[in-house]
């Protein structure tokens, strides 16, 4: 059996979190910790609060590299991980669907699954090159991001 | 050369790429001021796009040529 | 809409954290952090490092009452989070299945869903009436608790 | 009165619960001490065992008496 399994998925099909769970897990885990991104309805505080729908669109052959890069600086810097899946969905999707899901799995739950998911949600969001356009009652619009990424990235 | 492009760039240009006339290698900063020049419509969003090479994010110093596979976008939005 | 849904289960059936992502996201939600216990078959180091089988026991009335006592005291703690589903299975499991899901849903990533999951399974652990046999290659034994609960638990 | 038993105390009694006789309310140190006396097979359990009445941990000096629902179990090890 493989102890470290890696899931790489850019696609534009729903997330199954059971089969994601099943994938990461060897049995030398006891512990399963996922990150999934959904699509926000209300954005209190927003100048425009509501959203509709979301588009994402991804620079498809970069992307996926760029998710095995994420994997990757998660098992460097989380010795105690197994299995990771990161799965980044693409297309049109509704308010509540799952968007984004970083799976992870380790011996016991202290053994970093975690911090590792959440570094791998904060890695995506930084150097994935994938777009939301967002659809709001008033029109639509790209979301802008604000990294810059630097050499190494 | 071609260039892919996406996102707020896509829209702009009304294209999935654009070609540009390029007299061999160069620079990722000569390329940015090839495609203003040769695409004006692009020319606003150029200081704050990124560019890539072969799949990496290229920078300004880099090396770049037609041989190269170079995409143009906004800094990204995903997750 | 229920922005504060909490849903709490002691049950024999599978464990769907498709269902609980579904269940704890509001339209205020663009993230859910999931913490899932697993069956782990090999505890490297452990005296008997291999394990076949799990079986759950719990007192099912005062179990349920605890769930919702960590639910509550995981609200108070994290006031960013709004859904919380505390899913604890019993009967007996086979390696790789997932027995207990703690699923809370927040706004942003930096909500606190994370901290609140940690938080829950930990409390979880402590203070919810559920024992666990197991059995190896050698035989079967129930596994020692270790926490002693202190007036307020 | 009827407490119930589970893991570890439930194998050894062999039974789900056991009947203690019991003479009006009491404290929960007296409750144990009544149990070990009662159900000799339970006594080296007792002293790491935990009470619970009405489904809430109980300490030594709590009240407990029949009309409570009372369980005795080893520490948790759920999850």
């Amino acid at each position: 059996m493989n102890d470290t399994p890696t899931l790489i998925a850019l696609t534009e099909a729903a997330i199954d979190l059971n089969a994601l769970q099943r994938a990461v897990t060897t049995d030398l885990d006891g512990t399963v910790v996922a990150f999934i991104g959904t699509v926000r309805g209300v954005t209190p505080g927003a100048a425009e609060p509501v959203t509709t729908r979301l588009e994402y669109e991804a620079y498809a052959a970069m992307a996926e590299n760029k998710l095995r890069q994420v994997a990757r600086e998660m098992r460097e810097k989380f010795a105690g991980i197994h299995g990771i899946a990161l799965t980044q969905r693409v297309g049109e999707m509704a308010v509540g669907e799952p968007v984004v899901a970083v799976v992870v799995s380790c011996g016991h739950r202290g053994g970093g699954a975690f911090e590792a998911a959440r570094y791998g949600i904060d890695r995506l969001k930084q150097i994935v090159p994938v777009w939301k356009k967002e659809t709001r009652p008033d029109g639509s619009a790209w979301v802008e991001g604000d990294y810059v990424p630097a050499r190494g990235d | 050369m071609k260039i892919q492009l996406f996102a707020t760039l896509r829209d702009r240009a009304k294209a999935r790429s654009i070609e540009v006339a390029l007299e061999g290698p160069t620079t990722v900063a000569e390329l940015r001021k090839v495609i203003a020049a040769q695409h004006a419509a692009l020319a606003d969003l150029l200081p704050q796009a990124l560019v890539a090479v072969n799949q990496e994010f290229a920078f300004d110093e880099d090396a770049v040529g037609p041989d190269n596979e170079v995409a143009l976008f906004p800094p990204v939005s995903g997750g």
